[in-house]
């Protein structure tokens, strides 16, 4: 069902928890439908400094969760906002085609923390 | 690592001796019983004593068993079959909430084909009130289809009193007995019945060979045409290395049916008392009304899928109402028909006892449930308190 | 006493491969392919693995193939099913004169339900005129279904070419090559079909499971309806053992093919050269569009099943057109079709080869069907010459 | 499917053949249906003396002729009138529901016979 890669993802997911003081957070997901993701990222000098996630869903979720907070970690805001949900799915060697619509959201939790971090930044 | 099998609602290993008995058959006994030479014959002879062993495990006599492929195909052949043949009586039929999609299924496709279809709600333990039945019965009411035991949550239904009510409208009465041929004793006159579905891969037999019980002068077309066989009901060359091992697993399920019913119900309450000890856990189904195989329960704040693979990666094999198991979008029919929210259906786990299982297998899943499910609440975004 | 087997029309022994791998499944992979867990997703692999061995068989794709229990649902699912998926485009089928019990009974209830049925004749060998299908196709035709090989008398129709008529009418076509598949080269693009039936107990695999090919695209409705199995075409737990014994069993078919289809129809051949060499026998069906492992001949003055009685005490198990062994009054409606009288089609015998079968057997076989034919043409009535 | 005297009557029926001078002969059934029974019987001083049948048919329809021809050799003309097809299937232990109809014609054969002797001896 799930490629070796998303299993290590799953077993030993990258980047557990939540920041206290992040730049931003982004949620997406309901538990009506069974995921929701929710990404902190602490953004520093226009570059992802840390970044940390929550989820609540299946394996794909997680282990989504957890490969798309590596492959952003040390990027520029424009280099994750170019991050696409496939692109996710890809760098897992590929999800069963029914994970790919409802637990393949990482990319988007991401993008909503970028917004936030946006908003907050705008105002501050 | 322990290899834990807790999924015997899914899918039973075969007894031993039902794999010797199906592999002498494979082997020496290939002949097609409809032929008229001494192989023939011995097929023959042969399929009908399976007969006679099945029919006895749930009271019934021999020629009121029709074998089919599995529970499946004896659900689809009693709600169509039932459904064609009293066309010209009535297009009125009445199931429950919580039936398998083998029964829901066919009894929608009937609703799009003109039929009226009344579903029954259950109460919070999975349970159809009679006086519900009563109510929902018409003059053109055909067919009345409620399971005996639930295939997710293990409830019993009250199916004697039920099949009372219709009989006494004169309705013919039809039951999934799927999960509870082989766990508790089934016996079709004191259930008062008219059709019952079996399945012989879930009481150590095998995947492919189920049947259907008719009452004696029950009116019902078949599904499937062609040859002679099942006294025309169901066609087709009989699968008899599956029928003979269903007749051995009957034979073997009888025997040993109270010995078992006792041993697993202990495990059962173990597994119970001490999965609902953990904090923010739910028992779905009824507490006694239950079959002895049968543990549900619901975790807040995870989601099944993810709770299965992690329990899969310690060896033990256990099933989810999660959506992402269920192969749809919404979390299981029964569990929100049972009242659940779409998020506490979503962290169900059912773990189904069977032959194989241990005292030691129970005190494995204890040990290890409780640290799989705190791993995942740590890593839940709804689990807030902490 | 020597036991020839000649009845490998009606059902074939096991392969020994194949009752290894089927004991193997049963024995130690009893997982329900729809589980999450491990042994879930052994079985789900095996599954699929079965399903690209018997796509291969017939050059199809494996998501083409939808097992069922066997030749008779296949059949049933390509008539019921594509009649109910086009009901809207129109309502008439074409068939033959000869085909199986299996495809003409649901031909005929849908006849009863409002269908036309066209019912193509036959000419005296047994083959469908492709002339006859040109004129019978209409605007309103959703399906013809003409079967590869007959059972009872071998013959084989001309498939590609009947198929090619119908897809220049737009047409889809099934075939029920339960007779041929495993005995000569069948591929579904070669043949150009869009459904065909075939099952595995016909090709030394177990009983209880069969397949249908479905091109893709192809409009098809289920006949039962429950879980996601088969891509929701064919609901169930998945006959897992019969399954992977089925693939082992196509696997072999198409390894061993050619061999056994030369070395067949030679002992064929000798078998027909051989019988027809007794006064007063006719052979049924084509001499030579026949597949390897068919004889069928006529004695006049005898009934069939005498005659199968009486090799039957000889040790060779055979069959007949007979009514007595049809299971209905009147004798096979293949031998009917063909021309012959009721008279001689009751004195029909059919020898079928298969793999176990030897020179040695056909000698047997030769020595002792005219003893036993003279014998009951001294004891009948109608036999006044002598 | 047949039982063991069923079997030992159709391995080795009795009587089979035809009389030279028969007093009656008999016939029923058509080869249409499958069955053909001709019963040819020696009547001497009202007592079956000789008898013999030829059947086309199937091993009950051998069977049947077989025992009913045993059964009434040396009784009287009255007393073979008394055999019923019910008679000669219960002699031979039964036989299968669907044969009973159609191939169970022993009796009638010989009644056949019978009528014929009549026949002949009142025009004799
Ligand atoms: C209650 C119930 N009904 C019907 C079925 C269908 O049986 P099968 O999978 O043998 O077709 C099952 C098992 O999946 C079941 O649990
Ligand atoms: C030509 C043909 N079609 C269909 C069938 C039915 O197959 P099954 O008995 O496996 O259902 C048979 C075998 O009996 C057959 O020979």
């Amino acid at each position: 069902m799930y490629t070796e890669k998303v299993m290590d993802h799953f077993t030993n997911p990258r980047n557990v928890g939540q920041l206290e003081n992040p730049s931003g957070v982004g949620e997406v997901g309901n538990p009506t439908c069974g995921d929701i993701m929710r990404i902190y990222i602490d953004v520093k000098d226009n570059v992802i400094q840390d970044i940390k996630f929550k989820t609540f869903g299946c394996g794909a979720a997680i282990a989504t969760s957890s490969i798309c907070t590596e492959m952003v970690i040390g990027k520029t805001i424009e280099e994750a906002l170019e991050l696409t949900n496939k692109d996710v799915a890809s760098a897992l060697g590929g999800l069963p085609a029914n994970k790919m619509h409802c637990s393949n959201l990482a990319a988007d939790a991401l993008h909503e923390a970028i917004k936030d971090y946006k908003n907050k930044s705008e105002q501050g | 690592m322990q290899q834990v099998y807790m999924d015997h609602g899914a899918t039973t290993p075969l007894h031993p001796e039902v794999i010797a008995v199906m592999t002498d058959v494979l082997t020496n006994h290939y002949g097609n019983p409809s032929s008229v030479h001494a192989w023939g014959r011995d097929a023959k002879k042969r399929l009908e004593e399976a007969r006679t062993s099945v029919a006895k495990l749930i009271g019934a006599q021999p020629e009121e068993i029709f074998f089919t492929s599995g529970g499946t195909e004896a659900d689809n052949m009693a709600i169509l079959g039932v459904a064609k043949g009293l066309e010209k009586k009535g297009k009125h039929i009445i199931t429950s909430a919580i039936e398998h999609h083998a029964v829901l299924y066919p009894c929608e496709v009937l609703k799009k084909a003109g039929y009226d279809l009344t579903i029954l709600p259950v109460d919070d333990q999975g349970r159809v009130r009679p006086e519900d039945l009563a109510l929902a019965l018409r003059e053109d009411t055909v067919l009345v289809s409620i399971m005996h035991a639930n295939n997710e949550i293990g409830t019993l239904q009250p199916i004697a009193e039920l099949a009372r009510i219709a009989k006494e409208r004169g309705v013919l009465f039809h039951t999934d007995a799927v999960q509870s041929v082989g766990k508790i004793p089934v016996n079709v006159n004191e259930l008062g019945v008219d059709l019952l579905s079996f399945s012989a891969h879930k009481i150590y037999g095998p995947k492919g060979v189920g049947a259907l019980y008719i009452r004696r002068g029950s009116r019902i077309l078949p599904l499937t045409h062609g040859g002679g066989q099942e006294r025309r009901r169901r066609p087709g060359t009989e699968n008899l290395p599956g029928i003979v091992a269903f007749g051995k697993a009957a034979e073997i399920a009888q025997r040993d049916l109270t010995a078992e019913a006792d041993r697993l119900t202990k495990l059962r309450d173990r597994l119970i008392d001490g999965l609902t000890a953990i904090p923010e856990v739910r028992l779905n189904g009824h507490r006694t009304e239950r079959i002895p195989t049968n543990v549900n329960v619901s975790f807040r704040y995870i989601e099944g899928e993810s709770l299965l693979l992690s329990l899969d990666l310690k060896g033990i094999a256990a099933s989810s109402g999660s959506a992402c198991t269920s192969g749809s979008l919404d979390p299981s029919h029964v569990l929100l028909a049972i009242g659940l929210s779409h998020e506490i259906a979503h962290g169900s786990l059912r773990l189904t006892l069977g032959r194989i299982n241990t005292e030691d297998d129970v005190d494995y899943v204890l040990r290890e449930v409780p640290v799989v499910v705190e791993r995942l609440r740590s890593m839940s975004p709804l689990y807030n308190q902490k």
